[in-house]
């Protein structure tokens, strides 16, 4: 059960066609390392659900311009001028979902739930095509449920059962995504011993992290 | 006559006098982000950030940035004691679960039903909503922080022609105009920059322009 | 903006025929203090939504021998006699939830989610009088969110702010609680200033705690 | 003859057979609790306690009682390095998410398509079904680990007759008398313990059982 595995190991787990779920507030919280490695590798036909599309040199940006990806799913790509080149060309199919509206899906992918019941993007584009549902007089849209094959995650810290902390605002998409990935790779910034961390402080349990590599210090 | 960066400190200063002591607030990129600079000093406001804190706190010395701690613009920022730290998921529930007592968000344009569009300008600029449709469907009150018109076009308007970011969700719009409530009757103007004549204001508006009976100076 | 309020001033916050959130798993996680202090001041015909009724002599459980419930809304009574001699004689109604359930629909009701949808307890008593939904050929119960008038959490330590942290298995349903009444008021062990504890340590922030109330070492 | 302690433990070995290494594991309170005792050597088992925590570890000496540390019967435990701490929602999510391998639960009465009845007799025994129901719809395998019968009566039946915790839910069922697996035909024999013929284990079961073709002694 030993969890922590080589930079070679993690980009295999990742293959052409897999739908890739990547942590990051525009890049902060990202596994740079393991981006770098991926695009070096060169995986293709990747589907993205992620925060942002960040920069071009930075987080997922770097891959968006790789043009490792046929779609992508996030809440926004305005830092990141080739995506929207990309998507206005018709090279890469772009799904624009409300932040919060994605980080619930892929908590109810995660969680077991039906999907998510919210106000928001009623009445807009967001709606188009979805079920709305009356509960007591009010409209609410519904939501489906995300999964993905592969989550690559950050983390300042890990042990070797992969019991995670992290620090500043680099949580954002990390803790959920693990739950609702066939396989998570979390990137951290230091690997220590089980028993180091105490169970108090554990953010996301080793149960949603399937392998660790060591990143090194940001 | 005030420039760009004048005009935008006017109005940043004028939506700061609406926050309450104790207030959770929400600002967007670009114009909003300038309100936090004007809280009046007998008042305590609570920033939110949505990448994932409460306690947003301003900008660090240069050699004391850390690449954790960034605004929703990823600019580095800082965090004040007694924040914390948070997952997106708790962020958009503070969001939408009606915790945020006011976001102060920019717009392309605003209807008299309060209907707002600010997330893209279709087949030219798609930058995507982001949080915008979680804080316009959330928060207890909504400003529109913004320059009354763009380059001569109108932006407070009878309907919206871009695509909508969320419907019936503006309160209040603040300009250098004026300051103009969203009601059920429409547009109210309740004060009045003294630069700018009725005339001026109801000619930059789009629709029509109801002046407040108790119609002040803006300050 | 202080929080930290007198036990006489935080049980005059409750008042007869409210609706309460009351943290705790078989007492554990519960404000104990308070909730002696509410029995001695005679609150009554109050709703309970709490994960189980605990022992007799112990967290809710005591509420519930004073008779101070007119309903209530929970996952398991079977550790109070009580509570089911109530149940069974009529005298109080006990709607019984399934705890994975209850805690979603609490989260709902704090987070601005129109309902849950769920697989628990289809098929069963919980399914009667409720809409099942199917998504994608799967069916789901929704389930609505449930609000209060006032959460009684328990916390470890809170600063002056309401910001809190929690040891071992005391964070049960006092996470969610707060964001779902309109206010709430916490029982601390500790009470530390403002920068006491790490942005990053933090649980529970303080904007869902109203008011704190120092209840000393356990 | 095995005493009431014999048979509890003789199920709860068997049962501790059915865990993986690094399966994560949900006990049930009572006889379930046993089996945590019987994990065989060679596999590490996380066990889930839906009160808050991974990493259930044995009871504390008196003297080292921490009374926030407890399982979800309120009984004093400890947790074991490498274990995390959560609250109910992240709990039930890892419980209705599917994270859960294998729940072992005890039953009142179990039906040959699966359906579980465990927390309720109407009028009489109401505990309330806890965290079952939500075990029963999302753990992986389900295990229903109790005495064959109950004072002569049938607990396995071709239909449940007290109200249910769950439909379709049960996998497997392990009792004193052998190992039955929950299939599509029904209940299936596949292991025997040797102290019962196969004519008093069908006879302590009130519905058809179907005897595996490759029945095994139980060990």
């Amino acid at each position: 059960m030993n969890k922590l595995i080589s930079m070679e190991e993690a980009v295999n787990l990742v293959r052409d066609g897999d739908t890739v779920m990547v942590g990051g507030f525009l890049g902060v919280g990202t596994p740079e390392r393991l981006i770098d490695a991926l695009i070096e590798k060169g995986v293709k036909d990747l589907t993205l659900i992620c925060n942002d599309t960040a920069f071009v040199d930075r987080g997922v940006g770097k891959m968006v311009v790789a043009k490792m990806f046929k779609k992508i799913m996030t809440s926004h790509i305005g830092t990141n001028k080739e995506t929207g080149r990309q998507m206005l060309e018709g090279e890469t199919e772009v799904e624009l979902i409300p932040q919060g509206t994605l980080v619930e899906q892929i908590r109810a992918g995660g969680y077991g739930l039906g999907g998510v019941l919210t106000k928001t993007g009623l009445g807009t584009e967001v709606e188009k095509g979805k079920l709305t549902i009356n509960i007591d007089g009010q409209t609410y849209l519904l939501e489906k449920p995300i999964r993905a094959n592969v989550a690559l995650l950050f983390a300042e810290r890990a042990d070797e059962k992969g019991n995670l902390t992290f620090h500043g605002a680099t949580r954002n998409f990390n803790t959920y995504m693990g739950t609702a990935a066939d396989i998570s790779i979390v990137e951290a910034q230091e690997i220590v011993k089980v028993g180091e961390i105490n169970p108090d402080d554990v953010v996301v349990p080793g149960i949603f992290v399937t392998h660790i590599i060591d990143g090194g210090a940001l | 006559m005030m420039d760009k960066q004048q005009t935008q400190e006017f109005i940043a200063k004028r939506v700061a006098l609406e926050l309450n002591d104790g207030d959770l607030v929400n600002l967007g990129i670009g114009l909003p982000t300038l309100v936090a600079n004007f809280v009046p000093e007998d008042r305590e406001v609570y920033f939110q950030s949505e990448n994932g804190f409460i306690g947003l706190g301003p900008v660090p010395a240069e050699d004391a940035v850390d690449p954790c701690i960034v605004n929703a613009g990823a600019m580095p920022v800082t965090i004040l004691p007694g924040g914390s730290f948070f997952d997106s998921g708790m962020s958009f529930g503070i969001i939408r679960g009606g915790h945020v007592d006011t976001t102060v968000l920019g717009a392309l344009q605003v209807a008299e039903n309060g209907d707002i569009a600010n997330y893209m300008i279709p087949g030219k600029m798609v930058p995507g909503m982001g949080g915008a449709m979680d804080l316009l469907s959330g928060a207890k009150k909504v400003i529109v922080a913004m320059e009354h018109t763009a380059k001569g076009n109108h932006k407070l308007l009878k309907e919206c022609t871009l695509p909508l970011t969320a419907i019936n969700a503006v309160d209040m719009i603040i300009t250098e105009m004026g300051v103009i409530e969203v009601t059920p009757v429409g547009f109210v103007l309740i004060e009045q920059n003294p630069d700018f004549s009725i005339d001026e204001i109801k000619a930059a508006t789009g629709a029509e322009l109801i002046i407040s009976e108790s119609l002040k100076p803006m300050v």
